[in-house]
């Protein structure tokens, strides 16, 4: 019997840490938490999605309470500027890696508030956006099938929006001060 | 101790919709609170009064995103009444059945939204699984699950499709039966009492004061304030039906009026699907294309009972295609801005969810 | 030594798996109690292990050491944590003052940690936490002691053996009310409703957990998971007889930890005086009952 | 229970404190009176205690062509069923009103609010200034009708341009874009667009 | 009053009551119902799903009514853009497509939905002129580039033939179907007089009317002119009568007549009409002019003008195509100098349409514009006889020939030459002339029964005219209209058949006459022979007969509406040879230019034909040829800006040939 010799093929180190990204791609997309983060009128599809009718636990997903345990920022439709803000903040304390999926049409091109003075048009401009679900609202389905195809992105290593955004950062914060003013919220409780 | 800063969303699991509460507390207790809306402002007002009369129907329902259909009723009857229309007699049943299954629809996700802030998670699952087949219903009715678009100036956009009697039928029967294991499982559940009970209250004098409206004050003032019945729209005047009225007004007793309501709802549907005439559905406001339809001078004041109360819009025609002006009375305003700032303090930090949930407040529609 | 410290470290995984897989299982459970099916039993693993993939975020030395400490503690602590009867790693070292020190120290580890964070919500939730803690262990204790006085050893291996040679005398029928104290106990170190309080998503947003995410929240999941652990054993061993067997355990084991699960979720949660009060009320009194029946009537089922 | 005697009853409570300038009977349920703006105060004092103890809607109209304000309280009798709409003018240019918060508190917020989409003073609530809903706001308020939101949109919130091109066009043939002269020529002949 | 009293009694038990759902089963949809196949397949990789399930996972089925995203059938669209502009989010626009056809009643632009704007309210569906734009059961489409959410919508989605959901229904319909009904005098009364049948709008009606179109200006192509239709029409819908009269005379120097007695191709164009009424847009056009008081038409021009050119311009004829391409060339700035033989100006206008169609004020408020802006109008002034085609050709720097087509047709069949045979256009002047009294009833020779053979809307003319004179002749009428053309492809338009019906037109369509029975020199009747084809398999005219069916309509007269034809006597010898003329029209390039002759202009129905606002059209091509001829060699005053705008209009708003829209017959 012939013996077979198993030989160690020295890994370099750019391609352990591949193989163990892989490895954790692997456990993030099989356990992604949302954000729950109400900005605009989807969020109202998402308590179906997330409760007994829809039951996105099937799927290891899960809403979580706060930014630090998510993985997955929900952007649920439009946002006005003070929601942005405080978006961005919520963007900006999550640990990485992080997804941004965006729901509806809004953050797209504006939706219905394309031309309103308060509801900005492009997410994108401002955060880099993972999956984009279309619909006015998007149904269940449609939400439920867009975090599956963020899924998909991830284990073809394409959802890299959180690396776009150290990349690219200081555009991301030129585009946030020309449409916000100022990015950082100042009222009376942040003093 | 210092007073420590908190706040309450915009982010935050027990804040319903997008909006903060920010809150001085000094250990447990609230010293200072007030809410900080503007979150969901996407300049409403304005962009109703830049989108024709026929259009608005799309935009209107996004002023109230958890009971859409009440805007619609309030801006299509508002439209009406500037008009001098009269609508086919069948459309004002067809209104009254989506307005009051948005209603029950609207209250179960209130009560459901009782297991956020106590931690009853299930009674949350099976309210909206409830839910999920009310938004079922209305996507056979209108073709969307939540932003309906469905009633129109000049009556309800299409008729009922074949058959969703039956549904709606079978959907509140077994909702009917379930009520029993709702109360069980939320209001009479022992351990939600405790949390419930006695606490935020809402006696009479500051309902006055606020402007509370709906069930925050009926539970209050013991009277049948509601416009369903103080100024019948609609068909409401030929329809039987109670106002669940309470003289101690606490989180308890505004939950067991939301409860009570439910069942009234599902009593008027029944009504409604067997009084209901056939006929017309939809009568065009006026001649020619939708593009140049005009709605003549005049102002009114619009107003619907939501799940949370008075719910008005004040119009504003110059005789053009587009609305001169329209405000949003949203029903929350008073309890969710006011209210937040004057009765909040005092109540403990573990309050303050619950305080949002059973007062019904809705930040889009405080927003606008 | 070294065998025992094998032994050890081979208990606290084998605890940490055993109440992750449970604990998945239980979310079937739930599920199915919720009107709907569940994520996969091993969802559990999945979480823990993406924690451990993302990267976190420190918030000083406090923090990150707060964490370590905690969960060596806990680890610590399920080492010393017998199985089964003959399943224990240091013989003599299963004192159940072993394990109330040592829960201490993970308890207060994580405590640090969270107040390293800043958040406020954190403090008000560590605070809540301690609180509860004070709150549950008073009753806890005195049962506990009832229990220690009547079968004459603090070794759980010998409370075990003793109610098991007692005929299958388990405790919570012999000391029926200190039983019940021992479940509501159970649920309050649990942490589960309605004693969830310091926990609480939708008032203090998740309280002393606020800020972890990443590596720090794995390892307070795997922190949790084996607190968990140990705080149901320790039940299984105080008042359901142990188990002669491993199997006995695991069914022993899963038992407990479904039921504290299913009632915690048709249950709402309580405030933090309320979860106060009500220990120091009927759960107090009965324990005092319970140990004033058995230790100086010495009436024991 | 509302008869028209009982519009009579409230006009007469109106006429007794205020000079009405117009009134109307919108339906059953709502009547509206325009009254000066001196008067309004007395007004809602005196309905309030005649019943009218909810103060539904508040708000302003902007009527930029007469270069004014109209303020609107709606009030409500839940006993009587009777919503009251009071009118009143006030000038466009450094708009006041002072405030109805001693007589209706819940007014309060109604006021800041329209602080801040129209610009209307109220002297004697406390927090009229602050900002509510807006944040950063760096334009003229918003309702006012001089404010074009597409504008201020186009100025702040880049719109997508798409990559993809469904057109097919024809190099020579011009007329799309000749039709689109000839509008632009035609719409200058109506009467807006002439010349002179 | 003990608030415990009213709450069932509380319970720590029954809560767990709830337990026993354990063992019920779950309301959650199935994955396999959730899921997309793609996305199915990714799950059963990740063990969620069983690969069983995965193979037949598709989507919940939505409801009948869901208003999912769209798919526009292209043969049906006529990119119109109605829904685009309905859209409250801006999000349909509409892109060229130049790889369609161009026809009539069509846009080369179809819709392109972006839906990072769409809200799927479904007003572009419930807006949708031709019902080609419905709303699917798709309702799932994710993607990571943002750049894939503007889509061309086509009969499919996404490549794949799907269910369609909403679709517009009469509830739904937005678009006002039917048209505002138009006052017009009753046929028992109206066929005793020459009063205006039509009454036209009244300035409520006319707005309803006009509020019914959606302003998508596919009528326009159809136009020979390109008339601003949508344009005008929304300036009455306005209430701007002033910019309606001044973006009419951009286009149109004829819209009296042309509100009349147009043959309003753009109605048949019209995009309502693909599934209703057409707008009626040539009765709104009369509706500006008629409610236009004469003060207003100074406001045309506002500046003069004319004669800043100094260059001169001669016209013969004074028909449509003759005065449209003298306002023209006024407005050009040269003198313009117009022959006419008859007595009055106006052509066809006033002496070949019927009085009760078109009366005479109404051409004389076109006419008298064009006059107010410097056009001599020479009447009774015959070319050939009262000034020489040669006089011309040396006074004038460019001669446009606009003469038409007066003299009448009649079949060459055994019979015809009987003195009591008249053709259409020798009898229709009389009958202008009849109705404006210059002359008498027994000048016109009507006999008490008449046929008239031809279908087009002269014949009706003819018929209807003969139905007149014959009641006040003798008190009854019989007048039977026969034509080679059945109903279904009668060239006549629709109005006239019906209202020639209700004023007691007998009608014998489909024989072709063969004979006219003459016994004793009076006409005993019509011979017909059955016509069993009209056209040939290659659409020529080519009628083919069954003898067996042989008929013979009774009367004492027939009347030939069969065509027309020219009179050149005018055009001298010199020039004969030069001037080539093909089936009785003059040669000549687009614009109207002779070719070989740089100075001479024709347009009308000597030269292209058939109607009069082609012939309107054939005035302004002439006009901006004439222009670019002379206007470099003429003198040039000093020019203001006025001046040079509306040059620059009149030569940019130039005509193009018009599409012919396709005929929809509403009678069968």
């Amino acid at each position: 019997m012939k013996s077979t010799k198993f030989t160690p093929v020295p890994l370099t180190k750019a391609e352990t840490d591949k193989k163990w990204w892989e490895i954790g791609d692997f456990f993030r997309r099989n356990s992604l938490w949302l954000l729950m983060y109400c900005t605009g009128c989807c969020a109202i599809e998402l308590p179906p999605a997330m409760t007994s009718a829809y039951d996105m636990e099937r799927l290891g997903m899960g809403p979580m309470a706060t930014p630090r345990q998510a993985d997955i920022l929900l952007v649920s439709g439009y946002l006005s500027l003070k929601t942005l803000r405080r978006l961005i903040y919520t963007y900006e304390q999550m640990s990485e890696p992080r997804y941004v999926v965006a729901l509806g049409s809004c953050p797209i091109n504006g939706g219905i508030y394309h031309d309103s003075h308060a509801v900005i048009n492009q997410l994108d401009q401002y955060i880099p956006v993972d999956v984009y679900v279309a619909g006015c609202m998007p149904n269940t389905e449609a939400v439920m099938n867009g975090f599956v195809d963020l899924m998909d992105q991830i284990k073809h290593k394409r959802a890299n929006g959180w690396k776009k955004y150290h990349e690219n950062y200081s555009w991301y914060k030129a585009n946030q001060i020309t449409s916000l003013g100022e990015v950082d919220v100042h009222d009376e409780f942040h003093e | 101790m210092k007073e420590m800063k908190l706040f309450l969303g915009p982010q935050h699991p027990g804040m319903h919709g997008n909006a903060s509460v920010h809150m001085f507390v000094d250990g447990d207790i609230i010293k200072r609170s007030y809410l900080l809306p503007g979150m969901l402002y996407r300049g409403f007002e304005k962009q109703m009064e830049r989108k024709l009369w026929v259009n608005n129907i799309a935009l209107i329902p996004r002023v109230c995103v958890p009971e859409p259909d009440i805007n619609e009723m309030a801006f299509a009857s508002g439209a009406e009444k500037l008009l001098k229309l009269e609508i086919p007699e069948r459309a004002h049943w067809i209104r009254m059945i989506i307005l009051e299954f948005a209603r029950i629809s609207a209250h179960l996700m209130a009560y459901g939204g009782l297991g956020g802030p106590t931690g009853n998670y299930t009674l949350m699952y099976h309210a909206h699984a409830d839910r999920n087949n009310i938004l079922d219903i209305f996507e056979k009715i209108t073709g969307a699950r939540v932003y309906h678009q469905y009633i129109v100036i000049g009556g309800v956009r299409q008729d009922l499709p074949k058959g969703i009697e039956k549904d709606m039928h079978t959907f509140l029967d077994s909702l009917e039966s379930r009520l029993k294991e709702y109360r069980d499982l939320g209001i009479d559940n022992a351990s939600i009492i405790k949390r419930i009970k006695d606490t935020i209250m809402l006696p009479a004098e500051v309902v006055w004061e606020l402007g509370v409206t709906g069930i925050g004050m009926r539970s209050a003032v013991n009277k049948a304030y509601d416009i369903r019945k103080v100024a019948p729209y609609a068909r409401y005047d030929q329809v039987e039906f109670e106002v669940p009225v309470s003289d101690y007004s606490d989180a308890r007793s505004r939950l067991d009026i939301k409860i009570k309501e439910v069942q009234q709802s599902i009593n008027i549907i029944r009504q409604c699907l067997e009084k209901m005439p056939e006929g017309p559905v939809r009568v065009k406001p006026a001649r020619g294309q939708s593009m140049r339809w005009t709605v003549p001078k005049g102002h009114v004041y619009s107003m619907v009972e939501s799940s949370r109360g008075e719910f008005g819009y004040y119009m504003v025609s110059n005789g053009g295609t587009h609305p001169y002006r329209v405000g949003v009375r949203g029903a929350s305003y008073p309890q969710g801005l006011l209210g937040i700032e004057k009765y909040l303090p005092g109540t403990r930090i573990d309050d303050a969810a619950l305080w949002v949930d059973t007062m019904g407040i809705c930040s889009p529609e405080i927003d606008r | 030594m070294i065998v025992n410290i094998l032994v050890g470290i081979g208990i606290a995984l084998f605890g940490f798996a055993l109440q992750t897989s449970i604990g998945g299982i239980n979310r079937k459970i739930v599920g199915r109690l919720q009107k709907r099916h569940g994520p996969r039993w091993y969802q559990e693993f999945i979480d823990i292990f993406k924690l451990l993939s993302k990267r976190g975020i420190s918030h000083g030395w406090i923090y990150d050491f707060g964490v370590i400490m905690a969960l060596g503690g806990i680890i610590a602590t399920a080492m010393f944590m017998p199985l089964t009867v003959d399943i224990v790693a240091f013989k003599q070292f299963d004192n159940f003052f072993i394990f109330v020190y040592l829960l201490a120290v993970g308890m207060l580890g994580m405590a640090m940690s969270a107040s390293g964070s800043g958040n406020p919500w954190a403090s008000i939730g560590v605070m809540r936490a301690l609180t509860t803690m004070l709150a549950y262990e008073v009753p806890f204790l005195i049962v506990a002691l009832t229990i220690i006085n009547v079968s004459d050893s603090s070794s759980l291996t010998a409370i075990q053996a003793f109610q098991q040679t007692a005929g299958n005398n388990w405790f919570i029928i012999a000391l029926p009310l200190g039983g019940l104290v021992g479940v509501l106990s159970l649920m309050g170190m649990l942490g589960k409703k309605p004693f969830e309080t310091y926990i609480a998503p939708a008032e203090i947003a998740s309280g002393p957990m606020v800020e972890y995410g990443g590596k720090q929240l794995g390892m307070l999941f795997i922190l949790h998971e084996i607190s968990v652990f140990i705080e149901v054993s320790l039940f299984v061993h105080l008042f359901l007889g142990g188990a002669s067997n491993i199997f006995i355990f695991l069914i022993k084991y899963f038992t407990v930890y479904t039921v504290v699960n299913l009632i915690s979720n048709v249950n709402g949660r309580f405030k933090i005086d309320q979860v106060v009060k009500f220990f120091y009320k009927w759960p107090l009194l009965l324990a005092i009952i319970q140990a004033f029946i058995a230790i100086y009537l010495g009436w024991v089922i | 229970m509302n008869s028209m005697n009982n519009i009579e009853r409230v006009k007469e409570i109106v006429e007794k404190v205020a000079k009405v300038r117009k009134f109307e009977q919108i339906d059953k349920f709502q009547i509206a009176f325009e009254i000066e703006k001196n008067d309004v105060h007395q007004t809602l004092s005196a309905l309030k205690l005649a019943g009218w103890k909810q103060l539904s809607y508040l708000s302003a109209i902007d009527w930029i062509e007469t270069s004014k304000f109209e303020l609107v309280y709606v009030l409500f009798n839940w006993d009587e069923a009777l919503y009251i709409q009071i009118r009143a003018m006030i000038e466009r240019e450094a708009a006041e009103m002072n405030s109805i918060i001693s007589i209706f508190p819940g007014a309060k917020y109604y006021e800041r609010e329209a602080h801040e989409f129209f610009g209307i003073n109220f002297p004697g609530n406390p927090d009229y200034h602050k900002q509510l809903i807006l944040e950063n706001w760096d334009d003229i308020p918003p309702l006012r009708k001089d404010f074009d939101p597409s504008v201020y949109s186009d100025r702040k919130f880049p719109k997508r341009e798409y990559s993809v091109d469904y057109s097919v066009k024809d190099p020579e043939n011009k007329s799309f874009e000749k039709i689109k002269e000839r509008e632009k020529r035609a719409l200058s002949l109506r009467t807006g667009g002439q010349k002179k | 009053m003990n608030e415990n009293n009213k709450y069932p009694k509380s319970s720590i038990f029954r809560p767990l009551r709830h337990i026993k759902y354990i063992f019920k089963k779950p309301v959650t949809h199935p994955l396999e119902t959730i899921f997309t196949k793609k996305n199915a397949d990714y799950l059963k990789g990740v063990k969620v799903m069983k690969s069983s399930k995965a193979k037949i996972s598709n989507p919940r089925t939505a409801p009948d009514n869901l208003r999912g995203f769209h798919i526009n059938d292209w043969e049906k669209c006529i990119g119109c853009g109605t829904c685009g502009e309905i859209c409250p989010t801006a999000a349909i626009t509409m892109v060229e497509r130049h790889d369609l056809p161009k026809v009539a009643g069509k846009l080369q632009q179809r819709p392109v939905i972006d839906y990072g704007r769409c809200c799927f309210c479904g007003l572009c569906v419930d807006t949708c002129t031709t019902e080609s734009l419905k709303m699917t059961k798709e309702y799932i489409y994710a993607d990571s580039n943002p750049d894939s959410f503007q889509l061309m919508p086509t009969e499919t989605w996404q490549d794949q033939e799907v269910e369609q959901a909403y679709v517009k229904n009469e509830d739904t319909d937005l678009l006002d179907l039917e048209r505002v009904e138009m006052e017009h005098i009753e046929g028992s009364e109206r066929i005793n007089s020459y009063i205006e049948v039509v009454r036209g709008y009244s300035k409520e009606y006319a707005r309803l009317e006009a509020a019914r179109c959606v302003e998508c200006g596919v009528c326009t192509a159809s136009c020979p002119v390109q008339m601003h239709i949508p344009m005008y029409i929304k300036t009455i819908w306005e209430d701007d009568i002033e910019g309606g009269l001044r973006q009419i005379y951009e286009t149109n120097p004829l819209p009296g007549v042309c509100g009349r007695v147009c043959t309003h191709n753009c109605e048949t164009a019209c995009a309502i009409a693909v599934r209703g009424e057409a707008i009626a847009i040539r009765w709104l056009k009369r509706y500006i002019i008629d409610s236009a008081p004469d003060d207003m038409y100074k406001k045309i021009f506002t500046e003069p003008v004319s004669e800043v050119i100094d260059a001169k311009v001669a016209i013969a004829g004074s028909g449509p195509s003759s005065l449209s391409a003298a306002y023209y060339l006024r407005g050009l700035g040269y003198k313009v100098d117009v022959f006419e033989e008859k007595s009055r100006a106006g052509g066809v206008a006033s002496f070949g349409a019927p009085q009760y169609r078109i009366p005479d004020y109404a051409v004389e408020k076109d006419i008298n514009f064009i006059k107010s802006i410097g056009v001599n109008i020479h009447t009774n002034t015959k070319i050939g006889s009262d000034i020489t085609f040669e006089d011309l050709e040396k006074k004038y720097d460019a001669v446009f020939l606009g003469t038409g087509f007066f003299k009448g047709r009649v079949l060459n069949i055994p019979g015809a030459d009987h003195p009591d045979i008249m053709g259409a256009m020798d009898f229709l002047p009389l009958t202008r002339d009849f109705a404006r009294g210059t002359l008498k009833l027994e000048d016109m020779n009507v006999k008490p029964s008449v046929v008239v053979v031809g279908g087009g809307d002269v014949a009706f003319d003819v018929a209807r005219n003969c139905i007149r004179i014959q009641l006040q002749k003798y008190g009854k009428a019989n007048v039977l209209l026969t034509s080679l053309e059945t109903l279904d492809i009668l060239p006549g338009s629709d109005d006239e058949y019906i209202e020639g019906k209700e004023e007691g037109i007998k009608f014998r369509l489909g024989y072709g006459p063969q004979e006219v029975v003459v016994e004793d020199g009076k006409i005993k009747g019509l011979k017909v022979w059955k016509c069993t084809r009209v056209f040939d398999e290659e659409g020529r005219f080519n009628p083919s007969f069954d003898q067996s069916q042989e008929e013979i309509f009774e009367a004492e007269q027939v009347f030939f509406s069969v065509g027309q034809a020219p009179d050149y006597s005018y055009i001298p010898e010199s020039l004969k040879d030069k001037v080539k003329i093909e089936r009785g029209k003059i040669k000549a390039d687009e614009a109207g230019k002779v070719e070989g002759l740089d100075w001479l202009y024709v347009g009308g129905d000597i030269f292209r034909g058939p109607d009069i606002i082609t012939a309107v059209s054939d005035g302004h091509r002439a006009a901006v040829a004439i222009d670019d001829y002379l206007y470099n060699k003429a003198k040039k005053k000093e020019q203001s800006e006025y001046f040079k705008e509306v040059r620059e209009a009149i030569r940019f708003n130039n005509p193009e040939p018009a599409l012919k829209p396709k005929r929809k017959r509403t009678l069968i």
